[in-house]
């Protein structure tokens, strides 16, 4: 199988326009994954499969990442009034929803491909290419990154919750959800559960 | 009719027997299950159907799939927020003299998944349940023992008098509410008539 | 209304479903204005609590008389939020937690799981240990298969024989399974680098006299089924798959191979000690019902062939790697796809870990989930009877399809 | 000729049902209440606490360390710390629990705190007959029915019971020498000081190990 | 009141309709005492696989149906003339066996006509 870089060279020749980064992978080396941009991401995934010696024909697996808003503490030197201090700037980095697809390919028998798309934000502009009129065997799996993480998939043939009951709100799967508290009878509480249990017993007690 | 002169009677071959008795005698052997698996414990009921763990010798092996012709509901597996309406539906559409045994740890309590945001936390929230065995999934021959102890309890019930079985009680509810989807959860989350929790005092 | 018999290949003409390719979507008008003989179309829900949707699983089918013209899956009614509780348990917390996911299959799964955590910490498992885990997979795959064929040929109307057959040979296994981890379905027996205990000590005899049993009851098995002219007429040109839809919807398993494509990961990825068995894969011609069944009964007559050497040449040695910890484990942060070659398909494992003891995302890859996604392509023009017999094929589970 | 399959078939039901009258390995069904499954050793169901000795609070092996309840996935296990101590096996005084809940509607019986447990104090039963109807009542199981002796230990678990008998008896043999040479080393210190010289006071008896998981 | 044949008849008819009549009444005792009423609108709605049956069912079959229900009419009707013949055909002479093979080769003939005619496969 050619190596990362040389894929992204070839998407790049062959899609013009397209922006390919490549995204390290601390853990394991070989499983390093190519972020495309949202705009050209349905050519780049055309292009992996018809090329006859890339033949990428087999989306194994297609799963949704939320990565929340972090808080990155720097030490900063500033002058303040003339005195020279550590102030700890904190510098809020933006969160994104992300889908990440593990592409195979079975007539060449050749290994995992990871393409990361990532939204802007979290909030209001959360829409994604989908890729199922690419490999149709992402369709379960994006709508169910759109009904646990809230991705809109762009090109999706029957976009619809695939867990959750239709009139559920909020996408239960994402970092920041809060759960219904429904621990009324709780004979082994733990940490959030006995939180909450104790939260539930003060509202009793003053209501 | 007290148990000395029963005994003389069937030695001389007579034997005498109450209606209750008789009522009770017939229904704890021929309770008749509804075919109604949700996750493993489905599976440990159907190893408890076949050979080796025979539930035919306890006369309830004929799984009905339609809830019209059971009176046995076994809620085998864990009960998630969107079964919870259809397993109240499909009780309600029991015929009457119907008994609930509520199978492994998930359908009691929701089990190891009870911090699932789609998990609800016991199916005695909504129906009244007459054994529960924990476990997960429990052997078959827990589910055995199971059924063993229903037909105990079927066996002292008696016909008239405050402790008569619900169905025989004309003011007492034949039916459950069935619980509509809200938001995040399901709308009223528990049925008060059926769900009495106790309070745990944990003092600390 | 045509009343000319079609000369169908399989011995009951009369009885079997005629081809698929020719069906063309019609759409009937709701109100069929009086003088048309044809029927309005009847939504039919195969729902939740359903005889043959192996658990809790609904089809929403629009009929024209008995020929599906519509289907669509619905899920989620065993959502168990498995991967939610995944974040907030610590790595070994969640291995029993993969026995529920495929409740059939607990070794394979827990295989899957152990594998990709070993890749993403970089741990080595000793000798004895990869056997041991080759031997328990194949056993689950012998199990899975059985359990499979009885429930398939329940759905064909067969009721409760081929199941008694199969649940008396799944006993045998589970046995095993208990004497070696102490549960019989939920094993939760390997560890990140091994597995949890020694094999006791007659275990090794009992496998292999459970090995040596098996292929006599094949043999009844298939004598039993194989020949029988209802199941060729029921199964044979029922729900065809033809193959690069089958490659395109990312179908792994028996269904894959039934369609003739090739392709078994323990042959791709070679995981395990798995290139030092020689075992092949059997690949079906056309795609059907009765293909899928015949590609899983000759998989366990492989999958005999390597448990009789695995149980042969097992070293003695350790079965845990010393290096790895039991509590406070903390991969570094990075990220890591596993996959094995399980009885449904491919199960992978997606952990991205952030350095702490919880994973930061746990994802399963369902076989059984994304085998469904050409359920309605297979259903479409057959009888609501196909339908149920189609769907037993695909083999799903349904806490593995909803996770 | 149409209909060999099916006949083969039917031959082959009936050959296993002449069989089931004579032939052992089709007579499986295990008749329950009566007859039983020999229990396999391993076979695990429900955690219960080891005590060793005759009075079960007093000889609890458990030393409320609370791994076994952070460790313990669905989080079924609930521990209350003792204000006070009492001796532990090696005679070192150790906390104890004041309350050890187990909800064992709620465990899921995967023994993942029997391997995390240093102090070998909970073990798998192989109970499993604990169906009831009340579920408030029974199924909050406290640390009076959870206390099982030793000897039942070693009835279900004979081989793991044996090793870690073994492994406790040789702990407190090294607790014992450990004491007595500490013992021996003060009354050395006593009988130096005693005779005028003050050589630099010998560090404290050491503290017994702990014992190693 | 005079001992006519009829009596006879009369008696063992009431005793056929008591011996049939008893246990309905019987069980209609036994509901109005044991077992009340409790009708419910869930328990009277249309068991649909657990969920609220939502489209309409009256609706306009397809006329292939009615096939099957006249193939079975047919072979129906004609068990329920076996009977009889079933219970007496030691007793009877051999035209009447002969008769009644007829009969059945009569709807046989049918049977392989309809079958050679497609009908029961369903299009």
């Amino acid at each position: 199988m050619l190596s990362l870089d040389q894929i992204k060279l070839r998407i790049e020749q062959a899609v013009p326009g397209a922006r390919v980064e490549l995204v390290p992978n601390g853990a394991l080396a070989d499983q390093a994954s190519l972020w495309l941009d949202a705009a050209h991401a349905v050519e780049c995934a055309r292009f992996l499969r018809e090329t006859p010696d890339l033949s990428f024909d087999y989306a194994s697996n297609v799963t949704g990442v939320d990565w929340p808003d972090t808080t990155v503490k720097t030490k900063v030197k500033k002058v303040v009034e003339g005195q020279e201090t550590d102030v700890e700037e904190s510098v809020v980095k933006p969160g994104f929803l992300e889908a990440v697809y593990h592409l195979y390919s079975m007539t060449r028998k050749h290994g995992p491909l990871v393409i990361r798309l990532r939204t802007a934000n979290r909030t209001d502009s959360v829409r994604l290419p989908s890729f199922t009129p690419v490999w149709r065997g992402a369709e379960f799996q994006e709508r169910e990154i759109f009904d646990l993480f809230g991705i809109v998939f762009d090109g999706h043939p029957d976009l619809r919750r695939l867990l959750m009951w239709d009139g559920f709100q909020d996408h239960p799967m994402r970092k920041d959800y809060v759960e219904p508290d429904d621990y009324e009878y709780e004979p082994t509480p733990h940490d959030e559960v006995l939180e909450k249990a104790q939260s539930r017993a003060a509202k009793e007690a003053n209501a | 009719m007290d148990e000395g002169l029963r005994n003389e009677l069937s030695k001389a071959g007579v034997f005498t027997t109450s209606l209750s008795e008789l009522y009770n005698w017939g229904q704890k052997n021929s309770l008749w299950p509804l075919q109604f698996g949700l996750a493993c414990c489905a599976i440990e009921m159907i190893a408890a159907s076949m050979a080796r763990f025979d539930i035919a010798r306890f006369g309830a092996e004929v799984f009905r799939p339609s809830p019209r012709q059971a009176d046995l509901m076994i809620v085998a597996g864990t009960v998630t927020k969107k079964m919870a309406p259809q397993v109240v539906r499909l009780y309600n559409q029991m015929p009457e003299p119907k008994f609930v045994i509520a199978m492994g740890a998930c359908a009691i309590s929701g089990g190891p998944f009870k911090q699932g945001y789609n998990v609800l936390k016991g199916i005695d929230r909504y129906i009244p349940v007459d054994v529960h065995i924990p476990g997960c999934p429990p052997r078959p021959e827990a589910l055995l023992h199971a059924l063993m102890t229903l037909q105990k309890k079927i066996e002292e019930q008696s016909l008239t008098g405050i402790n008569r079985p619900r169905q025989m009680d004309p003011n007492q509810t034949g039916e459950f509410p069935i619980p509509t989807f809200g938001a995040h959860d399901l709308e009223p989350p528990s049925n008060p008539e059926v769900w009495r929790p106790i309070k745990i005092d944990r003092g600390s | 209304m045509s009343l000319t018999s079609t000369g169908a290949a399989n011995p009951f003409g009369a009885l079997s479903a005629n081809g698929t390719e020719s069906v063309q979507r019609f759409s009937r008008s709701p109100k069929p204005d009086p003088g048309d003989l044809g029927g309005e179309l009847l939504e039919v829900s195969m729902g939740p609590h359903h005889p043959s949707t192996h658990g809790v699983f609904r089809m929403d089918v629009v009929l024209d008389g008995e020929t599906v013209v519509k289907l669509k899956p619905v899920f989620g009614y065993l959502h168990r939020n498995h991967e939610k509780i995944a974040e907030n348990t610590s790595y070994l917390g969640s291995m029993p937690y993969t026995d529920r996911l495929d409740y059939l299959c607990s070794m394979t799964n827990n295989w899957a799981y152990a594998l990709s955590v070993e890749k993403l910490a970089g741990l080595q498992v000793p000798e004895r240990a990869q056997y041991i885990r080759v031997i328990t997979a194949e056993l689950t795959r012998l199990l899975n298969h059985t359990c499979l064929i009885g429930f398939l040929l329940q759905d064909m109307g067969a009721l409760g024989t081929p199941m008694m057959y199969a649940f008396r040979e799944r006993e045998k296994i589970l046995d095993l399974f208990e004497s070696l981890s102490g549960a019989r379905m939920m094993c939760n027996y390997m560890r990140f680098g091994g597995c949890r205990c020694e094999l006791p000590k007659h275990w090794l005899e009992q496998a292999r006299q459970v090995v040596e049993d098996f292929p006599h009851f094949l043999d009844e098995f298939e004598a039993l089924l194989t020949g029988n002219e209802i199941l060729l007429a029921r199964s044979q040109g029922v729900g065809v798959l033809p193959k690069d839809l089958a490659i395109n919807a990312s179908i792994t398993g028996p269904m894959l191979r039934a369609a003739g494509v090739g392709y078994d990961i323990r042959k791709v990825d070679n995981y395990g000690i798995y290139e030092r068995f020689e075992f092949r894969v059997p690949i079906g011609a056309h795609g059907d019902v009765f293909d899928r069944y015949m590609v899983r009964v000759l998989e366990m007559r492989e999958s005999l062939g390597i448990l009789r050497k695995a149980l042969t040449d097992i070293p003695e040695g350790p079965i845990m790697d010393p290096k790895s910890k039991l509590r406070g484990f903390k991969p570094k942060a990075g990220e890591a796809y596993g996959r094995i070659e399980g009885p449904k398909g491919e199960l992978g494992f997606y952990l991205i870990s952030d350095g702490s003891a919880n994973p930061f995302r746990y994802r399963v890859r369902p076989p059984s989930l994304i085998n469904l996604t050409v359920l309605e392509d297979m259903c479409l023009g057959h009888n609501v009877a196909d339908v149920v017999i189609i769907l037993g094929s695909v083999d799903i589970v349904l806490g593995e399809v909803d996770r | 000729m149409l209909g060999t399959g099916l006949i083969q078939g039917l031959m082959e039901t009936a050959k296993n049902f002449v069989g089931s009258y004579h032939d052992e390995a089709r007579l499986v069904t295990v008749q329950y209440p009566e007859e039983k499954i020999p229990a396999k050793e391993n076979s695990r169901n429900f955690p219960f606490l080891v005590y060793d000795g005759e009075d079960p609070q007093a000889g609890l092996r458990c030393v409320a360390c609370q791994i076994c309840e952070k460790e313990c996935p669905p989080k079924c296990i609930y521990i209350v710390k003792s204000k006070d101590k009492k001796p532990d096996y090696t005679g070192k005084a150790q906390l104890y629990p004041a309350t050890f809940d187990i909800d064992v509607s709620v465990c899921m019986s995967c023994q993942i705190c029997v391997e995390v447990c240093p102090f070998d104090a909970i073990k798998m039963d192989q109970v499993f007959e604990l169906s009831t109807s009340d579920r408030f009542a029974t199924l909050l199981l406290k640390k009076t029915t959870l206390a099982k002796p030793n000897a039942y230990f070693h009835q279900i678990h004979p081989t793991d019971a044996a090793e870690i008998d073994g492994r406790l008896a040789e702990e407190k043999r090294k607790a014992e020498e450990k004491a007595k040479a500490a013992a021996a080393a003060k009354a050395a210190a006593a009988a130096a000081a005693t005779t005028g010289t003050d050589p630099k006071a010998p560090p404290v008896g050491g503290a017994a190990k702990s014992p190693t998981n | 009141m005079t001992d006519s044949a009829y009596t006879l008849l009369v008696v063992f008819l009431g005793m056929a309709v008591a011996f049939a009549a008893a246990p309905l009444a019987i069980a209609w005792l036994w509901s109005k005492r044991f077992a009340p009423r409790k009708p419910g609108t869930v328990k009277k709605d249309v068991y649909e696989c657990g969920l609220e049956s939502s489209t309409k069912n009256w609706v306009q079959f397809k006329s292939d149906y009615y096939l099957y229900g006249i193939l079975f009419l047919v072979f129906d009707i004609e068990t329920v003339f076996l009977l009889p013949f079933a219970v007496s055909f030691k007793s009877l002479p051999i035209g009447a066996v002969v008769a009644m093979l007829v009969f059945l080769l009569l709807l046989v003939e049918g049977l392989v006509w309809a079958w050679r005619k497609g009908v029961l496969n369903w299009k």
